[in-house]
């Protein structure tokens, strides 16, 4: 195992795939700027700075994957994703469909987004929801180092468009990553860990959130179980249920704000389909329906709090 | 079917032209008499299409919008298919699902179809950098609109094409219409070819209701894309003789402006030409008209017999 | 009461808002052409053809709402609010809070999506979840044709963006609309049926769809309420509560897809706030994850269908 | 704090530069030592921002974009304030809620900055519509980038600036970067000006180093705009003499290039010539360097204590 960052792993994986597919390709303002190994490596053609606009490399980057490319294209941060929603929406989700299947898209679309720079809204902001919502797409939003090696890699294999979400507050993370060629699959939720009293359900850097909240728990008697769920569609209902079903309550945290977010839809597969294993309501903590402010104190507010998980599930539990 | 590569004969170039009439007509009536959803047809425009198409080669691809029939059928689509996929039929190229909207066919290098107004712009840069990057030998055709030209996908489009150096040959089929708003009210630009400069891009104008001219410039502009590896914006200057989205009554286009533009009708004009230079005879083309009603009355009849689609279709064809 | 149809209703409204407040203006591409009667009204500087660019389109829209106008922006079909997302979402909806209170937008944002027209799934895709999940907007998607009136007039009064969601499938719809000044309040949702043992909770098209398996279901024994939520943010929870917990069963029904729709954060609600209430598993019943096909049978399935509300319904009274 | 308004003495040009330049200065060492997030600086940049604000009437409206200090300072910003929102303070313009990147004033006339790039271009347009329809007599001046001029909204919102005849002075600060990218990454293009004439818009391009020249060609590029009521782009051509967003090594800056540019830096040229023509002597200059760093140091201590906004202000100012 190497104690690397969550930027060098992308940079692992990216070359890797770089290495192994010569399909591949990365774009985006500034990729050969930043990432002058791979400029090195694998030359200009496959490691392109682009013009300042996110419509036309995510345009470029569908018509391209339809024709014989993986592009993985770097849209920076998530609202300029804004820009581009029409190539990712409409064109790499829906043209698989509308033309009878006759083209597929496998693309990789990278956006960072979450508290931890005082950027404020137009930097960071939790869109991912969206995406979960649109058909034809994938979401992965990693919350360790490790699961940013092994799932860029999947996407990047993958022969569907991934949006690929980076959250802030991990990048100058550090973690394990195993050594070798290693892979997540797409799809599968991973228990960080187990416990019997109540599921703490969510993803990227509010897992972290729920692990403190559970060692707290743990002190006080609650054994939490921790689920980060890694993909956010398609979603792993079997690993959600199993843990539900197991434990009877389920707190589902996350930075994006509350309403029609990814915990929406947890709290609504679990009323439907571990209903009669619920011991207590579905409870969600989620970042306040406001855009993200710059400033420091607001911006750390804005994420749910360990404190707040440990009550709530506290409160489910008693 | 296959892709449809033309000689240097006019008279296909007039059959083609002929055929793509014909087939909007038939699919406008059908239309009227309603159960069939509507389309945007090309009528007027048919020297475009077939001018341009006329100029490619096998290996070359077409992106188009939701104005495609003349490119489709210019390219040798099967108007039955066609028609299929206009009515939601099983058979149709895209099985049914695009409707008329989006209709591609891979198997004639017609890819990507978008209806999102300029979205084959964006499209077209992606599969020019897979030209390119893959060494494939073909030039990729964009056809779009004036309206088109108002997206801000346009400069970008154009841009990345340019600073990249793109296989790419921007067809601005120039109609004057937008929808319901005309072009005057869109933009102060006399056209769309100005636009071509500022971005170190080679550009032509040529006047789209005539059909051999179109091909000539096409040529030229095809090669000069093929040994230059560089983009090329052509402008084709025509006019949108039927409605935007049929059944559409025209109310409001200037009368007087519709009949000078039906005064250009593009096959009139070469009908008229092919005849002065003594190529063809009234009989001729008169065989010409009836074999193309009769190829339509046959799509016609393949496509209402073709299924619609089975309810699994609803789901598939979503994920690779 | 008079009877007209929805695109009568929104001709009214916005022929009534132009009259009484100057600063209202309408654009769009065609809304001169098409609105013929509101040109020569109000004139051509206040009904306004656009170029062809829905990006600038709602730009404009935001500059100008934050400046002292009150525009109405027809953008026509939803998915080409992909091309204006960034001006509704991080202008519209994020500059008021990041200026600190400095600026409002009081706009309106008109698009048509749903079954209907067999246009296929680049003119045809319920996004409202999207404007739903992002902070500073609100949004509307009215059931019948009281409420195109009375909605849209609220929405462009109201001192915010509003989304307008046009129902597609309601366009040609006919109905009876309260003579003089009629207003609907954006946020309060409509109880369609009083009934018992279910709540059917819905909007837009598949209001009818409810109401129609409420009149079968009746005929079967069971007494449905079906909710017309009408507003979609900001949800009228009182109301779907109150319903709830009389019934204690929910069924959500809506056209747009399952993950992350309005039907997640309905059910989330109610497995948070009405888990007491609640006798049976909350369920939903969507369009499928799949874009919006063309084809007119497969579009048609696309929408849920009373047949299965009412068998839904059954399971779970049963 | 109003709106500043410049009387005819080039000693005040300079005054404000290096207050520009001296707060700049100070922020970057402020970020540089971490704990307060990081800026876009407009070093290099003063004179564009003054040379074209101090041509500006009081009713003159200015929309601004992530690079916005100069401008807001050269308005007649209060450095203390502004400070204070870069540092996400209570006493910020903003409230500390925009922090540094979307900072506007409108007590001031800077409305609606947004650091989306484009997004100005387009919000420009809606402020020039009201302006016109309200019939409002301050011009609209739009600071954008050259990397702006990639994105589409610029074409968009030329075009319809043009087509509606909008009361807009799109001033594009052509820096050559665009963030790590150089500019002759991102396009083939010379420049921006070019883009007007397809448009129909007036334009002119001016030394963005020379403050002089940029207020006398703002001053007759306002003048066209009010006596016309139409939109005109002026392009000032300047260079990013620091990074790009604070700390910034510039490491993938040639440094020749940078060097150069450092050697066309506006402000020690603009004393050179106010020194030559005997208006100011080194006395003077050293005096007002002096007085822009103690202006400087006491927004420092404005900022710093400044509280934090209070945690209701969360959800504050979401909806009106
Ligand atoms: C982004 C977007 N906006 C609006 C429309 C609706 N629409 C379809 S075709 C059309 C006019 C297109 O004009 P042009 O590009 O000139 O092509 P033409 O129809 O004249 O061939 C419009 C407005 C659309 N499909 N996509
Ligand atoms: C839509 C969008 N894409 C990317 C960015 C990130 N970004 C911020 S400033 C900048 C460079 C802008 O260049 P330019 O317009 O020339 O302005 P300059 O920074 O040189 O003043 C970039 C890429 C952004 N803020 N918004
Ligand atoms: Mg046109
Ligand atoms: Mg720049």
């Amino acid at each position: 195992m190497a104690q690397i960052t969550v930027q060098e792993a992308i940079d692992q994986a990216l070359a890797e795939e770089m290495t192994r597919d010569p399909r591949v390709l990365l774009m985006g303002e500034g990729v050969a700027t930043k990432r002058h190994a791979l400029v090195e490596a694998f030359g200009g053609e496959r490691v392109r700075n682009t013009p300042l606009a996110e419509g036309i490399i995510a345009g470029t980057a569908a018509g391209a994957a339809a024709t014989g490319l993986r592009p993985v294209a770097d849209l920076l941060f998530a609202p300029f994703l804004c820009y581009a929603m029409d190539e990712l929406v409409n064109s790499a989700g829906k043209l698989r469909y509308l033309s009878g299947g006759q083209f597929s898209f496998p693309l990789v679309a990278i956006a960072m987004t979450g508290a931890g720079w005082c950027v404020g809204a137009q930097h960071n902001h939790n869109i991912e929801a969206w995406f979960v919502h649109s058909p034809g797409l994938k979401v992965v939003m990693p919350g360790c180092v490790a699961d940013f090696k092994g799932l860029l890699k999947a996407a990047i294999r993958d022969d569907n468009p991934v949006l690929f979400f980076v959250d802030i507050g991990l990048v100058f993370a550090a973690g394990d990553v195993p050594e070798g060629e290693y892979l997540v699959p797409i799809g599968e939720a991973a228990v960080r860990r187990s416990g019997q009293d109540i599921s703490l359900i969510s993803y990227a850097k509010t897992v972290a959130v729920c692990e403190d909240a559970a060692r707290t728990l743990a002190e006080q008697g609650i054994s939490a179980e921790v689920i980060d769920l890694r993909t956010l569609k398609p979603l792993d209902e079997a690993s959600i249920l199993a843990s539900v079903r197991k434990t009877g309550r389920a707190v589902i945290v996350h930075e994006a704000s509350r309403t029609c977010g990814v915990g929406a839809e947890i709290a609504a597969i679990v009323a439907e389909k571990a209903f009669t294993a619920l011991k207590a309501p579905v409870l969600r903590l989620s970042g306040p329906d406001a855009p993200a402010p710059a400033s420091f104190p607001l911006e750390q507010a804005f994420v749910p709090q360990a404190a707040a998980v440990v009550d709530t599930a506290r409160r489910l539990c008693a | 079917m296959s892709v449809k590569l033309y000689d240097e004969r006019p008279e296909e170039l007039l059959q083609m032209m002929h055929l793509i009439r014909a087939y909007e007509e038939r699919a406008a009536a059908l239309q009227a008499g309603s159960g069939v959803p509507g389309t945007c047809t090309s009528v007027g425009q048919e020297a475009c299409a077939v001018g341009v198409i006329a100029a490619l080669g096998a290996d070359d691809l077409i992106l188009t919008n939701h104005r495609s029939a003349g490119h489709l059928l210019a390219r040798g689509a099967d108007p039955g298919r066609l028609l299929a996929e206009v009515m939601g039929r099983r058979d149709g190229y895209c099985k049914g699902k695009s409707g008329s909207l989006h209709i591609c066919a891979r198997e004639l290098g017609v890819v990507l179809t978008s209806t999102i107004v300029g979205g084959e712009l964006g499209l077209a840069c992606g599969v020019g950098l897979s030209q390119k990057m893959l060494h494939r030998a073909g030039v990729v055709v964009c056809f779009f609109g004036d309206g088109a030209a108002c997206e801000g996908r346009f400069h970008e489009s154009l841009n990345l094409a340019a600073v990249w150096g793109l296989p790419v040959l921007f067809v601005c089929e120039n109609n004057e219409w937008q929808a319901f708003v005309h072009r005057r009210e869109t933009t102060l630009a006399d056209g769309v070819v100005s636009w071509a400069a500022p971005f170190g891009m080679d550009s032509a104008t040529v006047d789209g209701n005539d059909v051999e001219a179109v091909r000539a410039v096409a040529m030229e502009a095809l090669d000069a894309v093929r040994s230059s590896g560089k983009p090329f914006l052509l402008e084709v200057r025509t006019y949108r003789l039927r409605g935007h989205f049929e059944p559409d009554d025209q109310a409001y286009v200037d009368a007087q402006e519709l009949a000078r533009a039906w005064s250009c009708d593009p096959l009139p004009r070469f009908e008229a030409r092919l005849r002065d230079c003594g190529r063809l005879d009234d009989d001729a083309i008169a065989g010409m008209k009836a074999a193309a009603k009769s190829r339509v009355e046959a799509a016609v009849a393949y496509a209402v017999d073709s299924p619609y689609p089975g309810m699994d279709e609803l789901v598939t064809d979503v994920y690779a």
